[in-house]
């Protein structure tokens, strides 16, 4: 099993961004404060086996849990540049060679071919550890390449949305990555192939009002939460308390905005079958002669 | 791919003297007016002086977003007043509401048929509040989408003014979908069967402004702006104060020719002396005429070309460098 | 002006189903109750030119207040037939040859050609004065061929909306009229020509949830009912009263179901310009040779 | 055109005899099965006469309506967990929320990929009350509305369900335009280009059961019945009084046998003496079988050919005569 190779070859992190307290083998669940065992952790796809919080996960580790195998990837070429110029507490390039050292990817997006029970997918995976996820050029570069790709090789295209939202450090031209995103997607709407999007936790902002939404199928993890305002921006709005679970998956199921929550650990199964379903020809796509697979950083 | 240069520094004290340039022409203006005499003979040189340097300054980019902000610049019906015949507005997304901060229908563009769409900011407090400062609700896109339909029957070209400073962050927006009204906007635009030619003509705030800029052209008046956040956004995040806005405003690289510099947009509208608000008649000629221009640029091309021409304007936007 | 020649040619009647305590020249409106002069109601196309109350319009003086001149009728050769054996507290025929008698039409249905402001377009006005313009087959069918024709003679289609709803005399039969008509409005459609539909008062039922919601373009009139379910069956299920106002035409407004609310000494005007926008080829069309005018019963 | 015959009268006598011999079956066929005796040779006579009677008998039409409501009557759901694979409920209609009354999404019908739509009453009282015992809100359309789209994207025949004694006849559901989600679902079935078949299954109540019923065939289950208006509305219009629900039933001629007599329907689908409640498994071979034989007979048409075939189909309902 993918998890288990996984732990195997890397310690894993129960909440990343705060690891510093967190000792070697075990780790305290953020919802249930329980301690977890890292490996029982890991082997149960990143999800709290106690209380069934979902972690957040870069995207290396949800390529292992969504994907049979090892990824195929395509993504790696593009990378980012200043060209605005940038400058606030920190320059762009400073904040850019942190995160990119920090994930070892160029940028917050992590694409490439997969199986997910032997049906061919091109996946497209966005890493909320590199800067939060945001949607910069290489976001949506990378996202437009897949998405083309996948047409021309005729595959159902899965994409993990975990983005804080546009990239601010590259104002209008990330902004511009929302149509760039629309418009390459095309590619396998007139193809008929199927564009399914499963959001996690965080899934706001540019991202929420773009590609990530304009699937096929949504697919929310429980508990994500999900939106185009934050919800600080909100509270200023309306001046008064946000109702409880306010921009969580399961108020947007109620809502009429997706179309089911999936634990992390059924996405696989749930996914085939529609794949199935959607596009039968998926089934009898063969699986390329060499995989190659993302090492860890 | 686009690789834009080096942005231009700021000029501050240059704007000081255009300004007093400015209102030296003005006055000369008036006073001509006020007592029937010909002087031009001293505006002419004083016009020219002013054409040369507002070729070669800038304001600060936070000057020109309080410009594209003013009290008394034209909203969008003050344009469509002065630029178009019979236009009907049409109501409603057919589902949920009217939105009133976004607004639209059929008219007579200086005699070419179009489907207008548009932020309206309105005009006295009331107008203002419910139009939501021309920040929409889901219905506001939604109903945007019905009139693109529409537009595709029957064949009008889409000409989308563009002025907001961002959807609207409401609680209701957000339960109705606000993300999803936007993208279903963006998609619904770049499959328009016809030309669809947007202008920002004030502010353009983030998605909430992209969602009817999905233009074969793209043009953006001269003290208009366009970005992903608002430089008062952009100032709470980085540095938890709103007043830090003018800062934020240099980093976002917001203001029009930044964005002609960019890519982003195919051309500058120029205004008035001092902004539009204090010649809405001749930034109405300007408007009318560039849009008209380019509407009629495009009017030669089939349907597949509006739809490619769009697709491929889009896709090729963006800054990065290919290892 | 056709109003005055129709005013000449007929006696109005301000309130037609309640007309036996009108006076011959005067009548009360039901909104202001003030006393109106006949005369002037007629110039008024039958609004009252007192508190701006839009009165009731049967078919012909519909096509009157709506034209520029006569209507070249097309409806008036598919009679309704009691294909259930339908009775009651009276047989469906019985109730059909009152209403004939009433109306002198076959049903609740006149269709033609005629002209707005010059523009050559297709009319489909329903008569409530018949059954309360309840859609029956010959409903269903004298629209779906009105439609067709405009298809086929590239003309516009304006519809008339007023309707207590389907005709249940005629049961599933008249169910499947909504059906009927929507898919013979693809004529329209398939060839680009606008459709615009004018709800009066009343338009509830099953016209509500066909026909003449489907239009390029709804117009209201002011003050009209308009809904699916009937205010009364609303109450039943909600047991509490209804909020003023709702059902109305400004609350369908409010709430995004209609493109406009016009005035009926406006709509002439409103509709050419419409026509002119979106159908600019209307302009051209040649008004036919010879006109048959409808009589009056 | 569509001229039917006069319709049959009732004979309810004879439906007691027919409900005393089914009566009599049962009781056989279960001491068979709890004694392990052999019983079919008194059994097999009593069959042969229960065909014969149950030919020649009509139950009253109010009969039937109760019969199609009776507690225990397979509700959709019911039907799906018996004649499908893999089905994925799809939720939401984008816009405003989840619609439970109306429900759908992809699945393996006896191993064919389809498309399915239905309402769903409910089971258990605190289902029904969510469900709206299947009178489903303008959401509920709008959600089945993108199915279909879904549907024709990726070439998934509908497979509709009918169950529902109208819309929902609410506030609120007026205030979201109940008429316009309905009159947009018929629409839309109309211009699929995949074939549709649909089952009535239980109730068919006015537009709200008409919204999913734009099939290229409509079959309905033997004690189901479909009106313009349920027999309650309808005698509360004519007699100001619901109780007299059984003239009206009568008088609607809103049974499975009237309407293959009008037209309406292609095909009757048997259903287990007594009623589709006694036999759930028998019921869903019957109506799994219908259902796949006409998707089986649409199956080599193409595109073009099932929009046609559905628009001829719809525009020659009616009944009328010429002059
Ligand atoms: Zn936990
Ligand atoms: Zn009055």
């Amino acid at each position: 099993m993918a998890l288990d190779k996984f732990f195997r070859r890397r310690r894993p992190q129960v909440n990343p961004p705060s690891e510093a307290d967190t000792p070697d083998l075990w780790g305290k669940c953020p919802q249930c404060k329980e301690n977890v065992y890292l490996r029982d952790l890991a082997l149960n796809a990143y999800v709290c086996p106690n209380c069934g919080f979902h972690h957040r996960l870069g995207a290396t580790k949800r390529a292992e849990v969504l994907l049979d195998g090892p990824i195929e990837i395509w993504s790696g070429r593009v990378h980012p540049v200043d060209a605005l110029n940038f400058r606030d507490t920190e320059s762009y390039p400073e904040r850019l060679a942190r995160a990119q050292a920090k994930t070892g990817r160029p940028d917050a997006i992590l694409t490439g071919r997969g199986q997910i029970e032997n049906l061919s997918v091109a996946a497209a995976i966005m890493d909320f550890e590199f800067s939060g996820g945001s949607m910069g050029s290489v976001v949506g570069e990378e996202i437009a390449r897949a998405a083309e790709r996948a047409g021309e090789e005729g595959l159902p295209l899965i994409l993990v949305a975990a983005s804080g939202g546009a990239r601010m450090q590259e104002s209008a031209l990330s902004l511009m990555q929302m149509a760039k995103t629309t418009v390459a997607l095309e590619a396998l709407s007139k193809r008929g192939l199927p564009y399914i999007s499963i959001l996690t936790d965080p899934t706001t902002g540019g991202v929420t009002a773009s590609f990530a939404t304009i699937a096929d199928v949504i697919v929310a993890e429980p508990g994500a939460l999900i939106g185009f305002a934050g919800p600080r921006v909100i509270q200023q709005t309306i001046r008064q308390s946000l109702p409880d679970g306010f921009q969580r998956a399961e108020f947007l199921l109620e809502h009429g905005m997706v179309d089911m929550i999936v634990d992390r650990r059924q996405q696989r199964g749930e996914l085939a079958k529609l794949l199935r379903l959607l596009h039968p020809a998926s089934v009898g796509v063969a699986a390329p002669a060499s995989v190659q697979s993302e090492q860890a950083p | 791919m686009t690789r834009p240069n080096q942005t231009r520094t700021t000029q501050t004290p240059t704007v000081q003297t255009l300004r007093e340039l400015e209102a030296r022409i003005r006055d000369l203006e008036s006073t001509a007016v006020s007592t029937g005499q010909d002087l031009d003979s001293a505006l002419t040189p004083l016009r020219a002086q002013l054409t040369r340097l507002r070729q070669q300054v800038s304001m600060t980019r936070w000057e020109r977003v309080q410009l594209a902000r003013i009290a008394g610049r034209p909203t969008a019906l003050e344009y469509v007043e002065r630029l178009t015949e019979d236009f009907v507005e049409l109501h409603g997304d057919r589902a949920f509401g009217d939105d009133q901060a976004l607004i639209g229908g059929p008219a007579l563009w200086q005699g070419r048929r179009v489907m207008l769409l548009m932020q309206q900011k309105g005009r006295d407090t009331k107008d203002k509040i419910k139009r939501r400062f021309g920040s929409a609700n889901p219905e506001g896109y939604r109903k945007a989408v019905r009139l693109m339909d529409l537009a595709d029957k029957f064949g009008l070209p889409v000409v989308a003014l563009i002025d907001t400073q961002g959807a609207y962050p409401g609680l209701e927006a957000e339960e109705r979908g606000q993300g999803w009204a936007i993208a279903e906007s963006i998609q619904r635009m770049s499959r328009l069967r016809v030309p669809a030619v947007c202008a920002v003509i004030g502010e353009g705030g983030s998605g909430g402004a992209l969602a009817i800029g999905i233009g074969n052209r793209v043009l953006i008046m001269e003290n208009a702006w366009y970005s992903v956040i608002s430089p008062e956004g952009a100032a709470s995040i980085i540095w938890k104060d709103s007043a830090k806005a003018p800062e934020a405003a240099e980093a976002l690289k917001l203001t029009a020719p930044d964005l002609l510099e960019l890519g982003i947009v195919e051309e500058v509208i120029a205004e008035p002396t001092g902004g539009a608000h204090l010649d809405v008649d001749a930034a109405a000629a300007a408007l009318g005429e560039a849009v008209s221009r380019h509407l009629d640029e495009l009017a030669g091309q089939s349907p597949e070309e509006w739809v490619s021409g769009r697709a491929e304007r889009f896709r090729k936007l963006g800054a990065y460098r290919e290892s």
